[in-house]
């Protein structure tokens, strides 16, 4: 595939690898903070730390819209779906999200109408379908699926479609960044910076993150080349003292962003004054409401939710995963308890969350895995 | 040992522990073949049913009836939309049976037919269906020898449901089983995989998404007789990847054999759409159905014999030596990436892909 | 969830003018252009899709920028990488 | 010849034709046992599969395996409600294939059970089916060897199907068919009929009728093997009046006999509570659904031993003689009304009770 | 069971076949037609005519509600049964009618909802259940039945329940034995008379058949002695030169009917001016319609129908059959190209039908049934 | 379709007045009894069942007086009568 395997390629990696670990001071430990869902999926599905030094240290970050929404929201989502006309569509993704009383999948075992849907797109293709029913798009997801959305309502409101609204769960990754850069127990060296996000809001948006805290970040694609190159450019600025936002997603990622994503998402959506992170508690002015000119859109105001807060399960430490302050193994129930059959955090869900990315792809310390895999290749081998 | 690798021992003393049904309800879940398909059948199916035959949940049961050794299986089909490219529930439901008798080492000699009909039915799309598993039934040499039909009211079906169940005769002796892998053992796949479980998913059209795929679905019964002929001693399993895709397959080998099973992304064969389908919609292929592929684990020193006598035969010209067997870590799959890392391949948790068969 | 695959414009759509055909490897899907609507678009172009919308427009020089930067870095391990692909063939 | 009995000569005539499946689309009346039943079996699924071993459209299939004779049969189950009195879906899943497989005059071994789960199955009722089903099982020695689960979205099944199929060593050569009845037989019922089918219609509540009735599902295999030790060479035909009743399954008889069969009212067992269901919904119970009644045709002058041998095993308690086979009218059965007058007793038509099984 | 198997003892109707045939002139011929479908059943079902000698012939009146159901109407009421929200309930007898374009059963098997109901207050219930559907009763039958369509209507009006109505189609047997009397192609010596009919409106509404026309009739119950013993009733009529009406079901039979059931229909229903039935034509007042007072309840009213008369098959004589000029096998269809499978005819569809009753039940000739089973009785006995 | 079966009367419904239970065989059925107000029906009365409804209340003088009808016209046979069931039980 085209700008894909040229960014798999192993030879280059070895390559890569031996660049990192001359770029790494002995002894010393470098923590850089890969905020997107996406890479931590990237850097477990591919075995990417098999290419890192032991002194670099990749921690997850906050960037899985499924790991972020609190149970209070899913249940409210719920609650919609469960009206009788309503048929509730949703990224498969949020299917098996647990809310105070169960999840999505839950619901439609009981009874509601819920569709995976793979585009907002198709969300309105099933409401012009049912004329007779309220088709409901749960939208999740950060500046990269929100201007998605704004492009389905303004197309729903330009044909004046009734029967469809938009449950708006919409996140922003830059104020979930600043309250980890204000959390007290975090010690990060640098940034991987979200590739898709930045496709829609551009690399500026993270300059106070070298300005003001003097930590470097590097926007990076989300092939594992990508990944690592983006860490080698991180240990270079360190090395050479510098503290720069870097680009090295640029085939994608124009540095100013896409205006008509912006201008969409401007028109269709408002900030929201705070907003509940799971784990992360009440942060302000980082989520997006329906602006009140597409209030007929807008779920929120269509039905209504009975908008109860749920407290995190006590034994859940998602916020400290998300925080990067925990391995996902570090948590006390990970693995036993909490597994993706049976998840208690969302980080167990959605195979961007760590702990599922870990419990999936990386159950194994990676000592062990290398040598299971070195040992019988030849052996078996005609 | 690390705090990490206690931590990791202790997960796995957990996987190991007797699998218990949590929900209250089924869920789609339970029937994608994953782990939550596994819980079922283990927590509710084997714990009701317990007998030895059953126990080690093959594709099939071997029996004894009268003097020899009988292969005994049963599958339902449900997949929709029913005809697809590349088939139907027809062939599907024939060579679906077929496979799972010719993966207990048997020759498939006679099946059965049970329907379940949905009110309003086309009768012109049910004699398609049936002629379609007539010519299957030629393709793989075996009798539609009794059946059944029911028709439940319209809204409690989706058109036609198929039940086959199979008999073969096992001629030679050969002991194949999930837990008979062993370190050193080669495993083969004997072609692309995830054609069928992605001809599927864009016959659904759910997705708006074109390919020229077309769906694996073929009998497995000659190519693994001639395998079976040429290496009647140094096969140890043989498993159709279906629901859940190789991946699962080899979870349930490694699982039962107490061994790991390593794989090569490389050389893992999989057509570039069915790549391009995974890539669109976020699914592995390692996950995704095959209806005319299967894997073979084989004795290391006659690999390459295995992988010469597979591909003679134009439903393996394919066929590929996909990883190797290890001893540790055990009961896991760890999968040689392209990249250069490894990683663990786990059983599939949910259902990404609806009613592929 | 922000999974964004490239793929390659074929097709501009009938219907309305924001619909375009993408192929990815062989595969082909609908999408929404509308937000690439001041990029000029053309068949043989690439995009990044996201959720069935074009999200942003490949530049094929940006991406070769990287391959060579990595070409840069590796040189001494080519002859390496050779003699281990030749090995894989099985 | 009379006007009249050229009429009817021209309309038996058109009987024995081919039949045609004229109905573009599948109704209710297809799965009901049945006319239209017969009618889609022969003319779509005989007419596809046509082989000798599925021809005489008996329960079961008699097949060679290796070196003995081996009954094969399935059945799908889709009765609704799941749970009824006196039974449910497991049991008469078990009960029914082994019953088909003791009217081949085979010892019943194995099973495999096939289940289509609705999303949103209630999992406690899915343990409380398999449960049945292990019990039943035990009941009638036959182990449940191999098995499948699929699971389909809420709204396209009923809560659970299940197919069953099943394996038998026929152990004493017997010739049982629909085809060997003989003029001077006797017709014989294994008890009173009926009983499943009305506590199945009660227990739907469709039409707010009460009465003390529990089906009759049971395994029939240990009374069918008393009477086959005892009278191995003069039992003609034996089947299972389930769908369709006793009075389908004699129209079988007669047409596959080419002979009459004589009914006697008031020989026919049948319990008052299932006549007042009857009577209160004007059906007629001889159409009515048995589980655990069969119809022996039997030589007649060992008919009084066949009966005895019945009335010694607690399942054939209440078993009489109902009837006789003479030669003519060939394919048809008649009645000896308790008021003394004769009548003809046809196939079905239409479906009086949907999903009894 | 109580009132019924006394009635169907086989010593007493030997005994009273006895009777029967000292009663009757030897060469004359005496044809007497019962009026109700539920007869005709009744003999056919428990091989009555075997008691008969041949001097006796009975043949099958117009008395069942389902064959003279002229398809126009079937067309309208799977017209309705095709609307989106409508739930169509009707008793189990009505749904393999043909109509001009398939029968209910065809209909439901192309998806529309149609539910067998034992009662209409069953349907009533439905209604009930389903607030958010249409619920339509399809209303057919004689005297016998109109009362119970009217009494569940009462019950609609008084729970002032919105969603119910009613598809009337009750007709009226005396304008039918009117029409058939008046019929030139008929000799009949007799009527059978309908015995549940009669429960309804009594027995002096047949007293100008005796005074006008001629003809005796006696009101007969269902049993099978009950219609032995009524044409025992009628030959002694005959005999003694008498013309009257009499009562053999006075068990159940009042002899001014259910007063209660004749001013439900009253209050319901009114008489249309003329209503077509299959094979008879257009006879005048011959049918109930709803009266304008419940006009909410009236299907008619609420549903926009097609209305639509469609002729008969040019094959179809039915007319012929219900008017009892042809026996059934007369007809030149009869059990090749109509049968209960695939009816032309109505006669052929309900069990009452007399060409259903004679395929179903007397397919032979009575001869060869009989010889059949006399004569291996004996041997097969142990 | 004027399908009528005698019941026994054997409850009175709690929900409403014209709701009873009759009795045929042993099988329960609720009927509405509106149609029969002007009886005085008691428990134990028979009634004619149609459609869930009770049509007439059933006379069992009158029931005799066929009956009796009968018996007085079969009398010569009677002899016959009971040799003739004698051979029928098995
Ligand atoms: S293991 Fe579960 S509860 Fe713990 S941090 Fe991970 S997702 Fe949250
Ligand atoms: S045979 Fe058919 S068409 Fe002829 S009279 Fe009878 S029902 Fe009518
Ligand atoms: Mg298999
Ligand atoms: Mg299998
Ligand atoms: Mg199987
Ligand atoms: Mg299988
Ligand atoms: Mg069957
Ligand atoms: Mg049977
Ligand atoms: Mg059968
Ligand atoms: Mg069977
Ligand atoms: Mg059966
Ligand atoms: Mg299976």
């Amino acid at each position: 595939m085209r700008f894909v395997d040229e960014y798999r390629d192993a030879g280059r990696a070895r390559a890569l690898a031996g660049r990192i670990a001359e770029r790494c001071r002995p002894g010393r430990r470098y923590t850089f903070m890969e905020v997107c869902g996406g890479h931590t999926h990237t850097i477990y599905k591919h075995g990417l730390e098999d290419h890192l030094p032991s002194e670099v240290n990749l921690v997850h970050g906050p960037g899985c819209p499924v790991c972020v929404i609190p149970m209070g929201r899913v249940d409210d989502a719920i609650h919609i779906a469960r009206q009788p006309d309503v048929i509730m569509t949703s990224f498969g993704d949020m299917m098996r999200v647990p809310g105070g009383s169960g999840s999505f999948l839950d619901a439609k075992a009981a009874g509601a109408d819920i569709r995976m849907v793979y585009s907002p797109l198709d969300a309105l293709k099933i409401a012009r379908a049912n004329p007779d029913r309220r088709v409901v798009f749960m939208a999740i997801g950060f500046e990269t699926t929100a201007p998605s959305t704004a492009m389905t309502v303004l197309r729903a409101a330009a044909e004046g479609l009734a029967n469809f609204s938009v449950f708006c769960n919409h996140v922003m990754i830059i104020p979930a960044v600043k309250a980890i850069l204000d959390s007290p127990d975090l010690r990060l060296d640098g940034f991987i910076g979200p590739g898709h996000v930045s496709a829609v809001i551009g690399c500026r948006p993270y300059e106070f993150i070298a300005r003001d805290y003097g930590k470097p970040l590097v926007v990076a694609g989300f092939e594992p080349l990508d990944i690592l190159t983006s860490v080698h450019m991180l240990l270079g600025q360190l090395a050479e003292g510098r503290c720069e936002v870097q680009n090295q997603y640029a085939r994608v990622v124009p540095w100013d962003g896409n205006s008509i994503a912006l201008s969409a998402m401007g028109r269709v959506m408002r900030l929201r004054p705070h907003f509940e992170w799971r784990g992360l508690g009440f942060i302000a002015h980082s989520a997006l409401a329906m602006a009140g000119e597409y209030a007929a859109f807008d779920a929120e105001r269509v039905f209504d939710l009975p908008g109860l807060r749920v407290a995190d399960p006590k034994s859940c430490q998602c916020g400290e995963v998300l925080k990067g302050v925990l391995k996902p193994w570090e948590c006390k129930v990970f693995g036993t308890a909490c597994t993706p059959e049976t998840p208690i955090g969302t980080c167990m869900v959605s195979s961007e969350g760590a702990c599922a990315a870990y419990y999936n792809f990386g159950r194994f310390s990676r000592e062990q895995m290398s040598a299971a895999a070195r040992e019988p290749r030849e052996a078996g081998r005609p | 040992m690390t705090r990490e690798q206690q931590v990791l021992d202790r997960i796995e003393r957990m996987r190991r522990r007797k699998p218990v049904v949590r929900e209250e309800r089924i869920t789609l879940a339970h029937g994608a073949g994953g782990k939550a398909t596994q819980t079922l059948i283990e927590a509710v199916f084997l714990e009701a049913f317990r007998n030895p035959m059953l126990a080690p949940l093959d594709d099939g049961a071997l029996v004894r009836l009268g003097d020899g050794p009988v292969a005994f299986t049963t599958d339902s089909y449900v997949v929709s939309p029913l005809f697809f490219p590349g088939g139907d529930i027809g062939d599907l439901a024939v060579n679906g049976t077929v496979n799972d008798l010719a993966m207990c080492g048997a020759r498939p000699v006679h099946l059965s037919a049970g329907f379940i009909l949905e009110e309003g039915f086309p009768v012109a799309d049910l004699r398609r269906i049936t002629a379609s598993m007539a010519a299957a039934a030629e393709r793989a040499q075996v009798t539609i020898v009794t059946g059944d039909t029911k028709v439940v009211e319209r809204g409690k079906a989706d058109g036609c449901y198929v039940t086959t169940a199979g008999v073969g005769v096992v001629e030679q002796p050969v002991t194949l089983s999930a837990s008979g892998a062993r370190p050193g053992d080669a495993v083969i796949v004997s072609g692309p995989i995830g054609a069928h479980g992605a001809a599927i998913m864009l016959a659904r059209d759910d997705f708006g998404i074109e390919a020229p795929i077309t769906s694996d679905t073929a009998p497995l019964h000659g190519i693994v007789a001639e395998l079976l002929k040429v290496l009647p001693r140094h096969v140890r399993t043989l498993r159709d990847a279906t629901r859940g895709g190789v991946a699962t397959v080899l979870n349930e080998v490694a699982r039962a054999s107490e061994v790991a099973v390593v794989l090569d992304e490389e050389r893992i064969p999989v057509h570039p759409e069915v790549t391009g389908v995974c890539e669109l919609l976020g699914l592995d292929p390692l996950y995704v159905a095959c209806e005319g592929r299967f894997v073979a684990v084989v004795d290391g020193e006659h690999a390459g014999q295995a992988l010469d006598t597979l591909r003679a035969h134009p439903l393996g010209a394919e066929a590929a030596i996909a990883g190797t067997v290890t001893a540790d870590p055990p009961g896991l799959v760890l999968l040689r990436t392209a990249f250069g890392g490894t990683r663990v391949v786990d059983v599939l948790v949910g259902d990404p892909l609806p009613r592929i068969c | 969830m922000c999974l964004g695959i490239p793929g390659e414009l074929v097709e501009f759509g009938q219907e309305h003018e924001d619909l375009a055909v993408v192929d990815v490897s062989g595969v082909r899907r609908r999408v929404n252009v509308g937000l690439l609507a001041d990029e000029g678009l053309r068949p043989g172009d690439w995009v990044l899709v996201h959720v069935g919308f074009a999200l942003s427009k490949i530049s094929e020089q940006e991406a070769q920028a990287v391959l060579d930067y990595l070409q840069g870095l590796g040189q001494p391990y080519e002859d390496e990488l050779d003699a281990l692909r030749g090995s894989d063939i099985v």
